[in-house]
């Protein structure tokens, strides 16, 4: 975390987004356009912007049409591997005797934003028997349900590959 | 044995919980009394949430009597264990594990949304549920995340103590403002009570319960941080 | 409409029920984390979204309920695996191979930043 | 027929229930009563929505993301106290 922030850690690069989407979050769990709701919701989520976008660099995130674009295919490609994810699961839970071989793999990851590694990992998380176990600079050592090879490269293109190219160019 | 007396734990709560949720039904009717404040409190103080509205005007005074007892729990907390920070720094033995980068990160994201969460449910206190003491109670759990997810990050007492003390003091000081523009100690009707069910309304109902989700904020997370080492 | 929301809770439901029986039948600590995260994951979110098309005047805020659990419960899960990891519960005995016991043992456990 | 449909999703949520609980009573070791409690905690999130749903408030929506924060935070602080052993 810290270790690894650039020089201008303590700026505020952040607060825009951050404003932005706790502002959303407000109106949201307000269910409401009023006017006093609007006011204290932009002050609030201001206060609360400017004080966590100065805390860290998490919230440096450029947004841009193609980043959007990238956003949702990843969105779109999340999904469908949640669902692919858990029918596996199903077919595993349900066999009458439970056939697998664990074991913990280690994989290669390039993104260096700390939100593109989070959201990498929740989706590795979520996707065909894979869970993280650590992360340690640019290895990811992760848990497989169901070991097809031990070798980073081929594990680092089976795991990783779908989800990185689209997080690369939304978070960087 | 450890299994079969923990199935017994087990089996003992559900027995419990189950009277209790067998028990439960939406009541039907209320007593006289609750009915005396549900037609009243609305009437009277204009807050749809009947039960912030008897805790922060009619039982006014007892809020700040906990409230103060909050403060002196901070209080005693903080001189029971204030002074051990320079023994506990470190311990030569076993350096504690790293925290993980990813929670680290988790923590940055969602801590954000949690304190606007508490703000949400400080604000709801006059409206629907929520109030100041629940909102305080999520406000320091997010402090408890920033304890538990981030274990480097300092908080400024300093800060902490001015806010808490600050709201306390306006809090007495609307209480006093009560007993000079209005019938007593703690009265709401020193703004005016607008309109029903908005934000601005119901008086000082939602300024009193604002400050109250601020100072029990402030003192939990203190409270949180001295029982850290 | 109502037809569509209740097919979506009950699959949710579904999922949930097999996030419990994987959770019962799965060997070792890892694999019945994977199981109790994901399966229940889906299913919570199956379930919001099935009450999404009860009421509509609700969606965004079940979204927001299935956004948070969508970022917690993995970290969570992260969280227990590297803590069960770190004090060596014992793995299937199918399971193959360990690089991260193996990457700790060189670095001499210390793990320390 | 929406509704039979979820009984029946009310009783598999159930078993659900039941087999966490199973797994808090079997246990073996404390990270598997842990994630069992986790997995509960997610199905009653659920459960808290569903149950918003069938009396119709909306105000209990709030009530399953408190839960969800507050489950969050306790799974972290036990993985974090069983992480630096005893």
């Amino acid at each position: 975390m810290n270790e690894q922030a650039p020089t201008d850690g303590k700026g505020i690069r952040g607060l825009p987004v951050l404003w932005l989407l706790l502002f959303i979050l407000w109106l949201i769990v307000n269910a409401s356009l009023a006017t006093p709701i609007l006011i204290t919701g932009a002050v609030i989520s201001f206060a609360i912007a400017l004080i966590f976008a100065r805390r860290s660099n998490v919230w440096h995130i450029a947004v841009t049409p193609r980043s959007a674009w990238h956003f949702l295919t990843y969105t779109s490609v999340f999904f469908t591997e949640l669902v692919k994810a858990n029918l596996n699961m199903l077919r595993y839970v349900y066999s009458p005797r439970i056939d697998i071989h664990p074991g913990i793999v280690r994989v290669r990851i390039r993104l260096k934003s700390p939100i593109g590694r989070l959201a990498l990992s929740n989706s590795i998380a979520l996707t065909p028997g894979s869970l993280v176990m650590d992360v340690r600079g640019e290895t990811m050592f992760v848990h497989w349900l169901d070991v097809k090879t031990t070798d980073p490269d081929q594990a680092t293109e089976m795991i990783v590959a779908p989800f990185e190219k689209h997080l690369e160019a939304v978070f960087g | 044995m450890k299994a079969a007396s923990s199935l017994l734990a087990v089996l003992l709560f559900g027995a419990v919980f189950a009277g209790i949720v067998g028990g439960y039904g939406e009541r039907e009717s209320v007593s006289a009394l609750a009915e005396q404040y549900l037609a009243m409190v609305p009437r009277e103080l204009g807050a749809p949430n009947v039960v912030t509205g008897i805790l922060i005007t009619y039982r006014g005074f007892d809020t700040l009597g906990e409230v103060a007892v909050l403060f002196m729990v901070a209080a005693g907390v903080g001189v029971l264990l204030g002074g051990k920070d320079t023994t506990t720094a470190s311990e030569p033995g076993r350096e504690p594990r790293r925290p993980s980068e990813l929670v680290g990160n988790g923590a940055e994201i969602t801590l954000p949304l949690i304190f606007l969460f508490g703000a949400y449910v400080i604000k709801n206190g006059h409206l629907s549920a929520g109030g100041g003491f629940q909102g305080g109670a999520v406000v320091a759990s997010g402090t408890m995340l920033l304890m538990l997810a981030l274990p480097a990050t300092k908080l400024n007492h300093g800060f902490l103590g001015v806010t808490e003390s600050l709201a306390g003091v306006v809090y007495v000081g609307i209480g006093i403002l009560g007993l000079v523009f209005a019938a007593g100690f703690l009265d709401s009707h020193i703004l005016p009570l607008g309109e029903f069910g908005t934000l601005i309304s119901a008086g000082a109902i939602p300024v009193i319960s604002a400050l109250l989700g601020v100072k029990v904020g402030a003192e939990l997370s203190v409270i949180i941080d001295r029982f850290r080492n | 409409m109502e037809l569509t929301g209740s097919i979506l809770v009950l699959t949710g439901a579904f999922f949930l029920f097999s996030a419990g029986l994987g959770l019962l039948r799965m060997p070792d600590t890892f694999t019945r984390i994977q199981a109790g995260t994901k399966a229940s994951t889906l299913g919570n979110i199956l379930v919001l979204a099935g009450l999404g098309f009860y009421h509509p005047d609700w969606a965004l805020k079940l979204l927001v309920v299935a956004y948070f659990v969508l970022m917690t419960n993995p970290l969570s899960s992260h969280a227990l695996s590297r803590a069960a990891h770190a004090i060596r519960t014992p793995m299937a005995p199918s399971t193959m191979v360990d690089a991260l016991r193996e990457e700790g043992d060189r670095q001499g456990n210390g793990d320390v930043s | 027929m929406a509704d039979m449909l979820l009984q029946i999703a009310g009783v598999l949520i159930f078993f659900a229930i039941v087999f966490g609980v199973a797994r808090l009573v079997i246990g073996r070791t404390a990270i598997d009563r842990v994630v069992a409690i986790d997995m509960l905690t997610v199905v009653s999130i659920a459960l808290i929505a569903l149950y918003a749903h069938l009396s119709g408030r909306f105000v209990y929506i709030d009530v399953a993301l408190v839960y969800g924060l507050l489950s969050f935070l306790a799974v972290l602080a036990i993985a974090r106290f069983l992480e630096k052993g005893p």
